[in-house]
């Protein structure tokens, strides 16, 4: 069985999904559906205390998803710490998406403050997984730091770009012990396969399905993309050449002399 | 007294505890968490925890996101 | 439904499969399968008179599967036409992969000879394939000579490099009125998707398949990047841009003032 | 009487058709083809199609090939 | 001395430049001598009887460029033939690019008429530059009738997207024994450097240099651009690795233990 | 005149080149020439007691170059200060090429270390040039520490692998307000001409030059590839376009009907 | 006499020679050439080339192109 | 007395200066720098500067780097 160990969890679909942005609660039920995701994300914010709503959270748990809060929106380690901590106490469990966020044009990780919330967060006894760059030193600090997880971005949160750096990406597989989810950046199928080739142990991603005209078809097109790179990373490809070789045989063709 | 709910100004009367506060505005205490002046309330705390005048809360849920 | 039509042939599966370079008869039978593929290439060669076999032919009849015989091997058009008359005496049906190979070290098509096999085979009511490179202008006369598809390779056959040329595939697409099938070149399962996302009808392959390290467990990964590729072009991508836009929302985090 | 079989020379009894060859060969007349000459003889007509000496007889049938 | 010979022509410069498109005579001149540019193209076409105006010719000639006439616009091989033989009639050289194009849309050229025309001219003594697509058989083809260069383009006439296959084109490089030149679809500056890193002998342009902003500057870049990625390819370049290699050494930092 | 200024240096060559790596002293001196750089970076290291030689130092002062030294080879705060601070008692200038490193395998950075020391030395009056990642939040952070220019890596250092993320170094130049300088990674001629047509102020470059075949060679090369790519960024570039335009004016072809 | 030149109609006296057309229409000789019903005329055969009613020329020179 | 200078251990008589050091070791003063126990001794101050028993010193010059 090809599973996916995070922490104390054991996950076989490798597709970690978020809940912004959809069109509505149904939209997003039928997106989730779709995608065969176990891991959900969701934020933390304040109960609109005109119109407050539980559910999506209430939804989420009677459908057994395991629930990933993230701390998105913070940009400060204060901040972040406090809304972790919320978190926890709502949900009772420790798994936390951790997002200590730079600015809002880029929504690219503060690194040191990232790095300095992880550590007061894993000693705390949160099981983090950080969203960060795709910096192989960074990436390095959080896991020795005890992230569960690396969650290095392909490109900005929303962009679409894909795999921007998979060199990168790929010095941080190399040397990586936790789990590496590629975290933020796809744009379409191809672009969570790609990931998932390079040996990826998941891919997060949300407005790439809620954004999409068609946001359920994109779920299964995601849901079978991430299978599909996982399949053809444990079959191993074949090797990439300049010149051709034949599939068909080239000897026995008609009319040729033996 | 006076509180502060999510960065809003709320009127509350004296002696209140945070499940008082809860139910004032309509919410259980299944997901949702309080933060009292910066510290998390667990929710086992919820009835014994009194308010103070000028208390700043925070009270959070969960809503969609990536 | 989402189905292809290629001639008269209607097709749940974008998937086309070769059946070269496999261990054994077994392992061909499981990739196949495990591809989900409607439709399968053979190619025509002498009976060995030591060791005749006609194990492959009778196994994909009994199975329905839909046999594309190709003209792999021929480097002129009078072999090409002798060879493409032998498959539909053989077959009684008129499907036919054109190949004309410009040379062994390539194995990329003769463009003039091509044409020219094109021109004859549709004449005598064959339905025809061609291989190609991804010349528009190429395309555009098998087109206008009558062939039921045009198949452009994205790579050598057996290279594993992918689509090449994404741009010269894009303005074959957005010209073509037959269907518009990537023959060789693919390599791994987002090879397939890519091709899929940019609109084309559908994949043919086989080394990737069958030269991989578990063929069976990579037909089964191109199956499902081919149905991912497919799905995400339906479903319409997200569309690409530089700077990030955020999946949670940016209001209602904790501390915040109003 | 001498013809020549997929590029190799092959002996057989004069007035042979194609039917009598494939069976020498040991091969039924499914999923294989003969071309005779550059020319195919179609399945229905091998029991009726006698050989010559020096024929040129190409018989194919389905191989793995992608 | 790195020259370049193409028939029996030594060039010190290899980059081929066009004159079409540029505001004026003056400008055309300008950038024309910023490029350095010892080959020049120029179209043939009807004088118009209204306003004859032979000035482009004239200068050339004066400045002693090496013209090098182009059957561009050209759709058939007769249109082709006539159009070269004008062209050498008036300038008394056999020197020739050939442009036999499959239509105005692409502006590929059509293949096996580029074949045609190039057996036939090259037979009536023309010194054949031919621009082809970049289809590695079909450059052997045009080698192999006698064609003095072969002149793959890099992406469509004009449309600045760089060299889109450079495994095709290195596929070329690898086979030709006579010069590969790039002719169409340079961008910028790093697109000719790429050409020529990549081992071709030269590059052609028009629209790259004519359609910048700035054209006389772009001339400048390009000349630099050329030389560049020639000087590059001799020196040969480092070894491509994932991971780094320190330039300063690493032993003698202040602090450390000996 | 088109100038680089950094903090009050003026500077016409924006190419930086490094000392390290080169056969001999003749070699460096030849390779520095042909670069046309003037400035040029050296690294801080104790005197081999056994074998002191001062003739680097005294060559480029001597010969006027504007030396940058570096505080390559530290792996913390601390070295990195105390080596800033020697390199400038030796020179008596406050540049600074600033380097805090994450690990001798990838020589990235060490983010939160090169943010504490810019800080630092920034107060002490060094006018500081960090090697960064290119992660925009780091490189915003240490302009607003007041850096004099932030100079993010293209690739590893000496991986010659050119710029794996155009798309962060895009958001990096958008933003910034004090030059940007690609510095590491560049493999060859045309990786340098790309960074300056992205709008990159300058490149730096040790191991592309001093490891090439021919050093000499490629130093001219990359004096010519950051020109050609800075005046190609000046001059405007065309836009790139899918289909083509043509070059040569499409009316006047002989035998057309009027 | 009735030419057509570069798809145009244009009139001229009857026996002109090329060199005369060109005259004509304001032509030197050097950068131009002639092509008259698809053949050729060299430049040192234009004195001497008669031209005939309904001659088809094309009479072309260099622009710019690329 | 003993020093460290640039990590290797070295006797020097009491009371020698940082230029007796340097002069020691066969150095001039000119692009050379000099850190005494994690501080610059400034060029001009190497003369003026007496050395300590145990003190480590840094000399250090320019090389090669990127």
């Amino acid at each position: 069985m090809d599973e996916l160990r995070i922490g104390d969890i054991t996950l076989a679909s490798r597709l970690f999904v978020g809940t912004g942005k959809y069109r509505d609660m149904e939209q997003t039920r039928a997106a989730i559906e779709a995608s065969g995701a176990q891991v959900v994300t969701v934020a933390v914010r304040r109960v609109d205390l005109a119109k407050k709503d539980a559910e999506l959270g209430r939804y989420l748990i009677e459908k057994k998803y395991t629930i990933l809060p993230n701390t998105a929106g913070c940009f400060d380690v204060e901040t972040t710490l406090r809304t972790a901590r919320l978190a926890r106490e709502m949900l009772g469990t420790p798994l936390l998406k951790l997002e200590v966020l730079g600015d809002e044009e880029t929504l690219f990780p503060d690194v040191p403050a990232t790095l300095e919330a992880a550590k007061i967060l894993v000693k705390e006894g949160f099981v983090v997984l950080p969203y960060t760059t795709d910096d192989p030193i960074t990436a390095r600090k959080l896991e020795d730091l005890g992230c569960a997880a690396v969650m290095p971005l392909a490109a900005p949160i929303g962009s679409g770009l894909g795999i921007r750096n998979p060199y990168n990406l790929e010095i941080i597989l190399t040397r990586a012990k936790v789990p590496v989810i590629v975290d933020a950046g796809v744009g379409t199928a191809s672009d969570a396969a790609i990931a998932m080739e390079m040996g990826c142990h998941g891919v997060l991603m949300n407005t790439a399905i809620a954004g999409a005209k068609d946001p359920v078809l994109m779920a299964s097109a995601m849901r079978k993309a991430v299978e599909a790179g996982r399949e053809a990373y444990r079959a191993g490809r074949i090797p990439r050449k300049l010149f051709a070789t034949a599939s068909s045989p080239l000897a026995g063709v008609i009319g040729s002399k033996q | 007294m006076q509180l502060e709910v999510n960065g809003e100004p709320k009127e509350i009367e004296a002696g209140a505890t945070v499940r008082a506060l809860l139910t004032s505005i309509g919410l259980g205490e299944t997901l949702v968490a309080v933060e009292r002046n910066g510290i998390i309330v667990p929710r086992k705390d919820h009835a014994t925890t009194p308010l103070a005048d000028g208390d700043r809360l925070e009270v959070v849920h969960f809503v969609g996101g990536g």
